[in-house]
């Protein structure tokens, strides 16, 4: 079963890449861009069939390693 | 004092802080490979820069999850001093040894370059030969070294003079918040910082400004 | 050994010429391929062939004329031919040192082009048993007015601080210039250098019949397929098709396949190594077996691949990065085995030694290939091109004086190729393993070896517009700046790499520049002593017809006996003398000056007298290392009144010079080889002067060390404040605007 | 109106960060995890309030700036 999994950084967490991109897009004249936050994306395959056991395993990785919950939230989409 | 350098796959650095613990302390470092599962019997644990594991995910995130550093924890918990330098500092922070996170230099660029560094709280190990409000010349080498912690746990570290150095005379390499390049936990046995002062013992370093830092070991021990 | 006979050997309808020419061989080549097997080819030997025999592999159009270099010397171990070439620096200890271009992958992706470029050249040098110490880099870009200028500069540099950062080895030197002959095709040349214990050097020769033949590193996928033919056929505009060869570098898998073949290399398990560069497993097996007169078996089955499905084809082609291939002792295959498991790499025992002398690739039970190993390499194609002399420059009469002294100056210090390269260098870690004795910004990179204080120096040189305006005088020239360079800092210049970057050879006027050029660079190193131990070539640097401007970089090794005996360039005390040790100059043409100030392009590049040279340069280091100067620079691009400065801004210290001896604007801005500047306390002067004229070397005192600016009497007075931001000004502006 | 992009990388192009999570995740006891392949993730608010308009003048930003296209595709979801 394929998982896609999105981390972002929590509200009011610092975002160097978010704000460089926001203004590397104004200076190639993109106007009218906002709020710009850049986090992680990321694809795996699980054997795991069960939807919910798979749910749970997933959200055991991220908390575990993929996302640092200090200043990450995650979601998963599954299937 | 004994101390052993933890070595994950991607440290690149070990080779330099071995030189300047056995060049200054006069002991040489026990190596440890990440996959032991315990820390041999030392009074010091140091993590080196580098690169662990490529710094994908997160730098410092995939070591900081490794066997070796369950029992890092465990023995910090029963005092054993730590010192993180560079990757080693971030490592600490995703280890939940020291508060904060270290994220991409608000200039997005890796830098390399010599930088002031002023320290703040001289009753640690790593400062106790200088003097507070010391101010010495050492070198950055990193990308990722932008420490962040939201605004109560940078008050706090303010507050219980848990800031150990900090950049001054704009100097700051990084954009971390408050001029924060290095910090220690509150039981005062895990530093963390993000310069090399190994890289700034000799004359051939241009300066010997960060020996004192090294032969506070000896004292402590 | 029969070969399948359908799908494995291509039936004849699918062996077009078209399908022959998209493998880059020319229509006499392939009838060669035919003559030499008496039957088609299947699709994997085309392939096996189409690698072996390019430009990049086998050096067709210019190896007759590389034989003509100088490659022997006292401190030779090793000379080109192998990964790197090996040098003698005593005590036991050898250093290892090569430069290869990476040009075109840099063009396409100017990240991932540019570190897996340093990834291979590190290879190259701890495939030989050597930890990389070093590492420098030659980069030449496009018009700074060129749109895709920035955007190649700021991806070059970060991959390439990407990549040696990671990885643990100091980026130490280079050069970086801007020339809109460069718009379409940038150059990208990186340079390692390791050091080894003399007794304890790897080789790729094989020795042996039935040995293993092992796998190593990260696994194969379809990265770079063709990326070796790519890499030596002409551009058109229509490059970004190419994009999907783009190779990505792990410099994590680097460091952890370092330190593998290290610990391994400390065991006598090694019989052979060889990494697998551009066409891979090709080259890397067909090597081994060619050079020790055996046969490689492959079983393509045991490949580790990254992706389902590969065929033999795209593994025998894949440039996957972070490989390497080796022939072990069957009885320390464990011991092997163990190693590499420990550091999370690959392993797998894929072929054999034979003594068949053949070089046959199995896959899922049909052999693909079953070629003669000897004549894949020996027999590739060997051209002697046809070229033509260049014509030399008309002399350069009447070049104006500049309307204003100081606005020229800071021009000067303030252009593309003068400015400070801070923004680059910065971007490389410089520093790590704590040897870095003397950091980039000076005239050579200074690295300590041991704790005696024996240090190395290292440098990169070329002046392409000297080569354009005189192949011959140019190649003479590269060598000389490189072996200047390496005098400066007081080093003994001890061997040299090469990294020639030329257009389009089927050009008799572009091969011309390429024979001339390397004629001189010959005849340099011949008279300098100065023997060439390896290198690479990059010809076919032609977009649409426009060829870049002849390239030969020259990399440079020198030794310092005691790093504390070594110079650096930057003013040290205020009363200091200032002496210029070879003369005032008055050549002009192609000068820096004539270009900035002037917009011309024009005359004869300074011609270069070798034995001046040398025996400017042996008084200059013999100073150095009797502790008698304080600062030493040479002279180079920008002449007298730049070097000055550079001396200047890196002392923050000032200059007052007289203007008793500056004639005119030549005096100050004249690029006349073989000169130099030194500072020393007073009363040393006259002791130096005197010794000077005792071996008639010309030598004139010049001015004083001062605070705070810069004066030429009656000429010139400009604060130290306002020189240094003109220089350190520019790339920064640059690369933000 | 709120626009989120994907970036990943290329079928083929080899992804040295999947790799090494890959390995972190089974040294960490998750198994039955395959092919994983990380990517960027990007949240952004645009002004532009039509959203054709504001679909084409994403695609531009990725592929003057966001996307290395050489190596990498994007997907723009938009509102
Ligand atoms: N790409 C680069 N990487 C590192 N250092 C560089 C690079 N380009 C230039 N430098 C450094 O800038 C200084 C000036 O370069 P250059 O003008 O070529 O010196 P020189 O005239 O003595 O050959 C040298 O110390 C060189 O090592
Ligand atoms: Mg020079």
């Amino acid at each position: 079963m394929k998982a896609r999994i999105t981390i972002t950084l929590k509200h009011g967490v610092l975002d160097p890449q978010g704000k460089a991109i926001e203004g590397a897009l104004g200076s190639l004249g993109f106007t009218g861009v906002e709020n710009v936050r850049q986090g992680k994306y990321i694809e795996l395959d699980v054997t795991e069939t069960n939807t919910d056991q798979a749910r749970s395993k997933l959200k055991a990785m991220c908390e575990k390693l993929l996302a640092n919950t200090v200043i990450e939230n995650y979601h998963i989409d599954l299937g | 004092m004994k101390s052993a350098i933890i070595l994950f796959p991607g440290i690149n650095r070990d080779g330099d802080m071995r030189k300047a613990l056995e060049s200054v302390t006069g002991t040489r470092p026990i190596t440890v490979w990440h996959g032991e599962s315990e820390l041999p019997n030392v009074e010091l644990a140091v993590i080196p820069g580098g690169f662990s594991y490529g710094d994908y995910l997160r730098c410092g995130a995939i070591a900081a999850r490794s066997p070796i550093m369950a029992d890092v924890k465990a023995k910090a918990a029963r005092g054993l001093k730590v010192l993180g330098v560079c990757n080693g500092f971030q490592i600490l922070t995703e280890a939940g040894l020291l508060p904060g996170v270290l994220v991409r230099n608000s200039g997005l660029k890796f830098v390399c370059r010599q930088v002031k560094l002023k320290v703040e709280n001289n009753r640690t190990f790593f400062t106790n030969r200088l003097q507070k409000g010391t101010v010495v010349r050492c070198p950055v080498a990193h990308g990722e070294g932008n420490y962040f912690a939201d605004a109560k746990t940078v008050a706090r570290l303010e507050d219980e003079g848990r800031i150990v150095f900090r950049y001054v005379e704009e100097t700051n390499p990084n954009g971390a918040v408050s001029d924060i390049a290095g910090i220690i936990n509150e039981a005062g046995n895990v530093i963390g910082l993000m310069p090399h002062p190994e890289n700034m013992i000799e004359a051939l370093h241009g300066a010997s400004d960060c020996r004192p830092l090294f032969e506070s070991l000896r004292v402590a021990a | 050994m029969k070969l399948k006979p359908r799908a494995a050997v291509a039936p004849a309808s699918v062996m077009t010429p078209d399908l022959v020419a998209q493998h880059g061989l020319k229509p006499e080549e392939y009838q060669r391929i035919l003559d030499l097997l008496g039957r088609e080819p299947t699709i994997t030997e085309l392939g096996i062939f189409s690698a072996m025999w390019n430009e990049h592999c086998s050096y067709k159009s210019s190896k007759a004329w590389l034989k003509t270099l100088p490659t022997s010397g006292e401190r030779v171990i090793q000379g080109p031919g192998e990964n790197a070439g090996v040098v003698d620096f005593g005590d036991g200890d050898a250093i290892i040192f090569k430069m290869e271009s990476h040009n075109h992958p840099s063009f396409i992706e100017p990240y991932q082009g540019a570190a897996t470029g340093v990834g291979g050249i590190l290879r190259d040098v701890f495939t030989m048993g050597a930890r990389p110490i070093a590492a420098l880099n030659a980069l030449r870009f496009g018009s700074p007015a060129h749109p895709r200028t920035r955007h190649l500069v700021s991806g070059v540099v970060a991959g390439i601080g990407g990549y040696g950062n990671s990885f643990g080895v100091p980026t130490v030197g280079g050069e970086v210039n801007f020339h809109p002959r460069y718009n379409g095709n940038i150059l990208v040349n990186a340079m390692a250098i390791g050091l080894a214990k003399a007794d304890r050097i790897f080789y790729s020769k094989a020795e042996g019949v039935g040995l293993p033949v092992v796998y190593l590193g990260a696994k194969t996928g379809r990265d770079g397929i063709h990326g070796a033919t790519m890499a030596s056929t002409v551009f058109d505009d229509r490059a970004e098709e190419k994009r999907p060869t783009v190779q990505v570098g792990d410099p994590f898998t680097e460091k952890c396949l370092l330190e593998a073949c290290l610990e391994l290399m400390d065991s006598d398990a090694v019989v052979a190594i060889q990494d697998m560069g551009a066409a891979g497993l090709t080259c890397s097996a067909v090597e081994m077996g060619a050079k020790g007169d055996l046969g490689i078996d492959l079983d393509l089955d045991k490949v580790p691949c990254r992706e389902p499905g590969m065929s033999a084809y795209e593994m025998m082609l894949s440039e996957s990065q972070e490989r390497m291939l080796m022939v072990l002792r069957p009885d320390k295959e464990r011991i092997a085995e163990a190693i590499f498991r420990k550091w999370g790499l690959d392993f797998a025992v894929i072929g054999t030694t034979t003594d068949t002398l053949r070089f046959r690739v199995k896959h899922r039970g049909d052999v693909m290939a079953d070629l003669p190993i000897k004549e894949l390499g020996d027999q590739a194609p060997m051209y002697e091109r046809p070229w033509i002399k260049p014509q030399p420059q008309p002399f350069l009469k009447d070049v104006a004086p500049p309307n204003d002294l100081k606005s020229a100056l800071l021009k000067l210090v303030s252009s593309p190729d003068l400015s400070s390269r801070r923004w680059v260098w910065e971007q490389y870690d410089h520093l790590i393993q704590s040897n870095t004795a003397q950091l980039p910004g000076g005239d050579a990179a200074v690295i300590r070896l041991n704790a005696s204080g024996k240090a190395l120096a290292a440098t990169t040189d070329v002046t392409p517009r000297y080569v354009e305006a005189d192949a011959y005088e140019g190649g003479k020239q590269a060598v000389a700046e490189c072996w200047r360079n390496l005098t400066s800092v007081g080093a003994e210049p001890v061997a040299v790499t090469d990294n020639l970057n030329f257009g389009n050879p089927e050009r008799p006027e572009i091969m011309g520049q390429f024979v001339m050029a390397v004629k001189g660079i010959g005849d340099a190193c011949r008279a300098l002593g100065f023997p060439v131990v390896s290198g690479n070539v990059s010809l076919y640097n032609e977009t649409s017809g426009q060829g870049i401007l002849p390239t030969p970089v020259i990399g440079g090794v020198g030794l310092i006996p005691d790093v504390r005996q070594m110079a650096t360039l930057a003013f040290k005390a205020e009363g200091d003398d200032i002496l210029l040790i070879g003369g005032h100059g008055t050549h002009l043409g192609q000068s820096i000056y004539l270009r900035e100030i002037h917009l011309r392009e024009e005359g004869p590049p300074p011609p270069v007298d070798l034995q001046k040279e040398k025996r400017h340069g042996d008084f200059v280091r013999a100073l150095i290392r009797a502790g008698r100067v304080t600062a030493c620079h040479d002279i180079s691009d920008g002449g007298l009144l730049i070097a000055l400065a550079e001396m200047a801004l890196a002392g923050t210290l000032g200059a007052s010079i007289s203007g008793s001896d500056i004639l005119d604007h030549a005096s100050l801005f004249a690029e006349d080889q073989g000169r130099y500047i030194v500072t020393c306390h007073p009363e040393g002067t006259a002791q130096i002067l005197h010794a000077a004229a005792s071996k008639g070397i010309d030598a004139v005192h010049l001015g004083r060390v001062a605070q705070g600016a810069l004066i030429v009497e009656g000429l010139l007075s400009i604060s130290l404040d306002e020189l240094k931001r003109a220089h350190d000004g520019w790339f920064p502006a640059f690369m933000q605007s």
